[in-house]
């Protein structure tokens, strides 16, 4: 069954036409990866899924809701989370606060006045938070201010304030850029344990090995435009997705 | 500049009593009506503290330093240092040069910024912290009604510095506070008469009026009286107090056919508008027939040098002015001059008087219990303080005496020559009943010794 | 028809003051992203750059008259001005009278040189630092200055009048063909209308037409690039904010004979000039200028007698209204870039 | 303690103790000293400080969380005051209604200008919330008159109704009161040298104070709190987190609405007057500088700036060149007169420019404010005394 399905999407800027009727569909509880060339419209797409961005024509279904013209924490509060490509955490408040935010924001929703509670004695998401931050391997750092992190440190804490929300889609931008090699491993594998809490994941990459290690189904995107889908093996030969790389060695 | 060296010692010999270092607990006295057990502040020791709250900071800074000159001077007087300036030409001789009832006199400053919450900050802590039992300055309505109510619930005496609007002595009077300024209805009447022989009976007024409480009556005031000899107003436009540039305001009296402009304005808002107004060539211009005229009901010399050659030839009128020739403003004028090298001001004359008026009344009264100085003060005659024969009516606590109606000069012979008298419109006909409409409501309830 | 004529003249002159304002202030913003609430204080020290020069050239020596007496009546003091003996009476006479026209080259230096001892005295450690703190150094700053000011000059306005060639008023009505007497305008404010978009155009061709101009431009746009090109971004905008201390300086000296010059002039324009950037759009020269004017223009009509009639108050509150309407719907102001200074 | 963790607690009683006995605190200095000029413990700045230390904990609550920073907050104490002078008129000289509807009036004011101006963020908001103020200080100044009283500022009358209480008592206006309790009773004690003062209006802004900190200290550690600080942190990332930042800005903007409400309440209750200048946007920006000069995001910062700058207002505008030379009696004629020559500027009418000065040190060399000063201090004294706590730095946290 499809979690998400992305029908006749277009998205210009002023004269620049960044999405060109783009269907997309992702089954439930699978890895689907997309790739394709800087500028293809990859990042334009993924904001047009969390409402960053409002799609010209189109629409995005999430299960049966429409996510067309909801706002950004309206399309999360129904399951959709989203790791960016630079690390967006809340940089002057510590580790353990980070998880805290959007482990109550899936608990209580968009908005509660809880102006009289303890925060550090809601055992519930205190207990949440630290476990996410053990997953994550960052627990020694909980009392950390955020910003003070590595970059490294910063995805995988971005990584695990979206599965505090336990989300039923996992937008991925980048996951792994301008990681060192054992870096781009570990989160990988980090990755593949959290798939078995069976969330869907949607993973926007550069790095094949990665997409290659990760990916159930791959989509390329070039410019602005769907041009090859399938399974990593088959994409790879695929000439069209060839040319679009222009030579892309490393496939 | 003189400086008067004297160690500030607050309240110093009041809580002597209780030096050796026994602890008592005594309730003070705020609020209990118990009259005979004392009064708020009541100087037990061997001074007397006045407290002198005029704006230091803001616009009318100057003015403000001009009035706590002609304090300073009269303390040095009441405590027998200096010429005397006033107390010799004064018709009270209760004064001796002594201080107060023996006691010499010291005084506190503060700072009322001109806005009613900082002046009455300011004089709560003179009362509170320093012991004054009397308050006076200012330079703003605003400010006085405002202190004048916290006196008056204080149980001290207010005597009032500069304030014009009719409401001071009108709705908003009270039994602890003095007027010794004239007011707006004074001036629409001292003013009224003499425009009639300048500038005949058939004009068409069109007035620009401050938009706050001061500017209402003023313009109410002129209204009135120019109009009981004639005159038609043609038009009456509000102007924001924050207003610098008045040249929305000016053109459109171009466009109409009033041949007389009132700038019912004061302060930084008087010099920008008549300078504006005289920019735009309004003076020069012929209207029905005859020539433009404009009209500042409130001059004073202050402002008078901020608006510099503009001022050349237009009516307002006065309080005081220090060529007035009689003994007393003599006097005043050269003690002040002698000690600050320029003559004084309209603020800094109001000043001194009420200060030695105080001092008079407590004398008289034989005490500085509020209620024996307000009874001193009430319905007092006198003379030799400038502005001839003098009353504090006993009704309302306004001041009646000469008011001066001037004109700017034509050719100054210095820096502070701006006014000339054109005339000394009489007591007489600046008094007004009790209860006139323009000071209708409010009453002064009773005087309030704070104990 | 004379009457609407007449307000959109009184705006455009209000305007080209708030223009002059917003442009410097604009400036420093643009290039280097700091809000200068010393800004006001600038103009205010131009104005009395004006107040300055006039008392230098009335310096006097003092003759006793012994015919004459004072107020106390002592001998009479009579001064005069050292330029009128050494220039004779008549000469002397007009240079003194000249004085304001005069204090525009007299300004320019001493304004550059506050602008550069602002900037590199103080502003310079704060490009870094967040808006509340230059907001927080820069009012302390203006206080202080209008402090200064007050200590030497007092707190009353000190009238500085335009040279008599200028008194008078030119009849605009009479010259399209209406009754004389209807549309009149002082000539000095016609003068400061023409010396305004004087000194606009000369920025904007300084801008557009240097090289410098060019890199100053590029580095509004994108301050990082430009200093990564090597080219040294810092000594040219100190060069800049000494620019918009003078023009803010030239706006208060031209404007001295129209207010006579008090301490806080600059803080009554200071919050105006604020909503004028901003209605304009932050960091947009052209839209400075266009708000000025345009807000100049407003509150003249919201002035007049039939307006307020219709709805009291409003030529109280008219510019912040505008200024509410232009943020709800157009956030960015008229000609700003989108995105600046949203947080 | 109360739903406090040690630390607030410790910190909440040291709030309690200093305003408890402020009244010996802020009078150091014997009666008869010439030192007795910087006593500040008489029952009108005491009140103030305490005051003003309310208004800007409310204003710290959006600023210092939310890093929204307004420029028209004095318009909601100037509202509440308004509100609260209407109350003592019309119903009852009690404080507790004026002090209540204060803030009502305010919270509403507040919610309306608020909805608004948050739509837009960054300086676009504070040029909103500005524009908001001055409308209403130059409406009140002027149009609104009647309501307000304009220049004068709004008071009480002897023909008030006080529907509830007496228009007025032998001739005079009652006073303001708490149940009876007059607000400007007070006990003076004498020891020794020294007069101390204790007022009943005081003690009743202490309680009040001391509930609007404590109430300050539960949002700081609520979660509401939290999200506060994140909008500040980062509003992208908490709307994709599936938070809406508005109703939570709104919120914060209303409670300290009402906080600036409160103070106008307060204020009028202990002196019954009610200026429009209280609304002008100088005022506004008086409880700006008060947070930042204590530390915005601090909890007892912005009480200390508000004292700060208090006690300047105060007290060094009253000294006069008189008191400066009652100081240097002692010394030859020469010297007193140059030592004047040298202060002169900076006393009684300059205190402005002193003002001025001490804010451009403060932001220049501590941009945290007085906390950071303190916070200094602090460490210089712990790394003498102990080498080792030199490192552990990094949790001292920045809701301090």
């Amino acid at each position: 069954m499809d979690i998400l399905r992305v029908e006749d999407v277009n998205k210009s800027f002023g004269g620049l036409r960044a999405l060109n009727n783009v269907n997309f569909s992702v089954e439930e509880g699978t890895v689907h990866a997309i790739i394709g060339p800087n500028g293809a419209g990859k990042s334009t797409f993924l904001n047009c899924l969390i409402g960053r961005l409002i799609p010209d024509t189109g629409s995005v279904m999430f299960g049966d809701i429409s996510l067309t013209g909801m706002k950004p924490y309206e399309i999360n509060q129904v399951g959709v989370s989203r790791v960016f490509q630079t690390p967006e955490i809340f940089g002057d408040l510590t580790l353990m606060e980070n998880i805290m935010i959007p482990a109550l924001a899936k608990r209580d929703g968009e908005f509660q006045l809880h102006a009289f509670k303890n925060v550090a004695s809601d055992a519930e998401i205190c207990d949440k938070a630290m476990h996410m931050l053990e997953d994550v391997g960052l627990a020694e750092k909980r009392d950390s201010i955020a910003g003070s992190l590595s970059r490294g440190d910063k995805r995988r804490l971005e990584l695990a304030m979206c599965l505090s929300q336990d989300p039923k889609l996992l937008l991925l931008d980048e996951p792994t850029a301008g990681m060192s090699r054992a870096d781009t491993n570990n989160t990988i594998d980090l990755l593949k344990r959290i798939g078995d809490r069976g969330i869907t994941k949607v993973v926007i990459e550069h790095d094949m090995h990665v997409v290659f290690s990760l990916a159930e189904k791959v989509s390329v995107l070039a410019q602005g435009a769907i041009i090859a889908e399938g399974k990593p093996e088959d994409i790879k030969g695929d000439p069209r997705v060839q040319e679009a790389y222009l030579g892309g060695a490393h496939l | 500049m003189s400086l008067i060296r004297k160690p500030f010692n607050r309240r110093s010999i009041l809580r002597a009593g209780a030096l050796g270092g026994t602890a008592l607990a005594m309730p003070t006295v705020f609020s209990s009506r118990a009259w005979s057990q004392g009064y708020l502040n009541e100087p037990t020791g061997s001074t007397v503290t006045l407290g002198f709250n005029v704006p230091q900071t803001g616009p009318y800074a100057d003015e403000g330093a001009d009035e706590l000159r002609a304090y300073q001077l009269a303390v040095k007087h009441l405590n027998g240092e200096g010429d005397g300036g006033m107390l010799s030409t004064f018709s009270s001789k209760a004064l001796k040069g002594n201080g107060i009832l023996g006691k010499k006199v010291e005084y506190v400053t503060g700072d009322t910024q001109t806005k009613s919450d900082a002046a009455r900050a300011s004089a709560k802590s003179m009362i509170e912290k320093d012991g004054a039992i009397m308050i006076t300055g200012g330079s703003s309505s605003g400010v006085a009604v405002a202190v004048q109510a916290l006196c008056q619930e204080a149980g001290v005496i207010f005597m009032a510095g500069l304030t014009h609007s009719n409401d001071t002595t009108g709705k908003d009077k009270k039994a602890n506070g003095f007027r010794h300024f004239f007011n707006s209805y004074m001036s629409g009447a001292a003013l009224a008469p003499v425009l009639k022989n300048a500038y005949g009976e058939d004009r068409k007024a069109y007035h620009l009026t401050a938009d706050y409480n001061w500017g209402y009556t003023t313009e109410q005031a002129v209204r009135e009286s120019t109009e009981a000899l004639g005159w038609e107003t043609v038009e009456t436009v509000k102007t924001p107090l924050a207003a610098t540039d008045f040249s929305a305001y000016i053109t459109p009296v171009l466009q109409s056919d009033a041949d007389v402009l009132v700038l019912n304005h004061y302060g930084g808002n008087m010099v920008n508008s008549l300078t504006n107004a005289v920019q735009f060539g309004l003076r020069d211009k012929q209207v029905n027939g005859k020539n433009f005229e404009i009209i500042v009901p409130l001059y004073s010399r202050l402002m008078a040098k901020g608006a510099g050659e503009n001022v050349k030839g237009i009516f307002g009128s006065t309080n005081w002015h220090w060529s007035l020739q009689d003994e007393g403003s003599k006097a005043f004028v050269k003690s002040f001059g002698q000690e600050y090298g320029f003559p004084p001001s309209q603020a800094a004359h109001t000043t001194y008087v009420q200060a030695l008026l105080y001092a008079d009344a407590c004398e008289r009264a034989g005490t500085f219990n509020p209620c024996g100085v307000v009874e001193a003060l009430e319905g007092f005659e006198f003379d030799g303080l400038g502005n001839g024969k003098t009353l504090y009516r006993a009704e309302d606590h306004q001041c009646f005496k000469d008011v001066l109606v001037v004109k700017g000069k034509e050719n100054p012979s210095s820096a502070f020559d701006l006014l000339e008298i054109v005339e000394v419109t009489p007591a007489a006909q600046v008094t007004y009943p009790p209860d006139h409409p323009q000071f209708a409501g409010g009453a002064l309830g009773t005087c309030n010794p704070g104990a | 028809m004379d009457a609407i004529l007449l307000q959109i003249l009184n705006g455009l002159d209000k305007g080209s003051a708030y223009a002059l304002i917003a442009l410097g202030l604009t400036l420093i913003f643009g290039t280097l992203g700091v809000v200068n609430f010393a800004h006001g204080a600038l103009f205010m020290i131009g104005a009395f750059c004006a107040v300055t020069l006039s008392r230098l050239l009335s310096l006097s020596f003092v003759t006793i008259d012994e015919t004459q007496t004072d107020f106390l009546g002592n001998p009479l003091k009579v001064e005069t001005p050292y330029v009128e003996a050494w220039f004779g009476p008549e000469t002397g006479a007009a240079i003194i009278d000249w004085s304001v026209p005069l204090a525009i080259l007299f300004s320019i230096p001493i304004m550059a040189l506050v602008g550069l001892f602002m900037e590199r005295g103080l502003i310079k450690y704060f490009y870094k630092r967040p808006h509340a703190d230059q907001i927080l150094v820069t009012f302390g700053l203006a206080i202080v200055l209008q402090e200064i000011i007050k200590y030497f000059f007092g707190a009353n306005p000190i009238p500085t009048p335009a040279p008599d060639a200028f008194a008078g008023s030119l009849d605009f009505g009479a010259m399209i063909g209406m009754d004389p007497n209807v549309i009149i305008y002082p000539y000095w404010r016609i003068v400061y209308f023409l010396f305004a978009a004087g000194i606009i155009g000369a920025v904007f061709a300084f801008l557009q037409f240097t090289t410098f101009g060019m890199v100053v431009r590029a580095g509004m746009a994108d301050r990082q690039t430009v200093g990564l090109l090597g080219i040294n971004i810092d000594k040219r905008f100190t060069f800049m904010f000494a620019l918009a201390a003078v023009v803010a300086g030239l706006a208060g000296v031209m404007y001295a004979p129209i207010n006579s010059p008090n301490y806080h002039m600059g803080m009554d324009f200071l919050v105006l000039s604020f909503v004028v950037v901003v209605v304009g759009g932050m960091g947009s020269l052209p839209g400075a200028v266009l708000a000025g004017f345009l807000l100049g223009i407003l509150e003249s009509f919201a002035s007049m007698a039939q307006v307020v009639a219709l709805l009291p108050g409003i030529n109280q509150i008219i510019i912040y209204l505008v200024a509410i309407v232009i943020l709800l719907t157009r956030p960015r102001g008229l000609m700003g870039r989108k995105g600046v200074m949203e947080s | 303690m109360l739903g406090l963790n040690k630390k607030d607690t410790s910190l909440f009683l040291l709030v309690l103790v200093l305003v408890v006995l402020a009244p010996f605190l802020l009078n150091p200095f014997p009666e008869n000293s010439e030192l007795a000029q910087f006593n500040a413990g008489y029952p009108d700045l005491m009140q103030r400080f305490l005051i003003f230390g309310i208004f800007a904990i409310g204003f710290n609550i959006l600023f210092g969380l939310t890093g929204y920073l307004s420029f028209g907050h004095a318009a909601f104490l100037g509202v509440g005051s308004y509100a609260g002078v209407w109350m003592m008129k019309l119903l009852t000289m009690n404080v507790i209604p004026a002090i209540f509807m204060s803030v009502i009036f305010a919270g509403l004011f507040s919610l309306l200008v608020g909805y608004i101006s948050l739509r837009r963020s960054g300086i676009y908001f504070s040029i909103l919330t500005l524009a908001f103020a001055q409308m209403s200080f130059s409406l009140a100044y002027s149009v609104l008159t009647p309501i307000t009283n304009g220049e004068t500022g709004l008071q009480l009358a002897l023909d008030d109704p006080r529907i509830l209480g007496v228009s007025q008592e032998n001739g005079a206006i009652p006073a303001a009161n708490l149940f009876g309790l007059a607000m400007r009773e007070s006990y003076e004690l004498s020891l020794g040298g020294w007069l101390f003062t204790f007022n009943a209006g005081y003690y009743l802004c202490a309680v009040v104070m001391m509930i609007a900190f404590y109430v300050a200290v539960r949002i700081f550690r609520s979660p509401f709190g939290m999200m506060l600080r994140a909008v500040k942190s980062n509003q992208q990332r908490m709307n994709f987190t599936g938070l809406n930042s508005r109703p939570y800005t709104l919120a914060a903007f209303v409670i300290s609405g009402m906080y600036a409400g409160l103070a106008g309440g307060l204020m009028v209750a202990m002196d019954p007057l009610a200026g429009a200048e209280r609304m002008q946007w100088t005022a506004s920006g008086e409880v700006v500088l008060m947070t930042i000069l204590g530390g915005a995001g601090t909890l007892i910062g912005p009480v200390l700036g508000a004292g700060f700058i208090k006690y300047f207002e105060n007290i060094f505008s009253k000294i006069n060149d008189n008191v400066l030379y009652g100081w240097f009696s002692a010394l030859p004629e020469g010297v007193a007169d140059f030592l004047v020559f040298v202060i002169h500027p900076f006393i009684g009418k300059g205190w402005h420019l002193t003002l001025g000065i001490m804010f451009m040190l403060i932001v220049i060399f501590l941009p945290g404010g007085i906390m950071e000063g303190v916070e200094r201090i602090g460490r210089l004294f712990k790394r003498k005394s102990s080498d080792k706590d030199s490192s552990a730095r990094a949790s001292a946290a920045p809701a301090e």
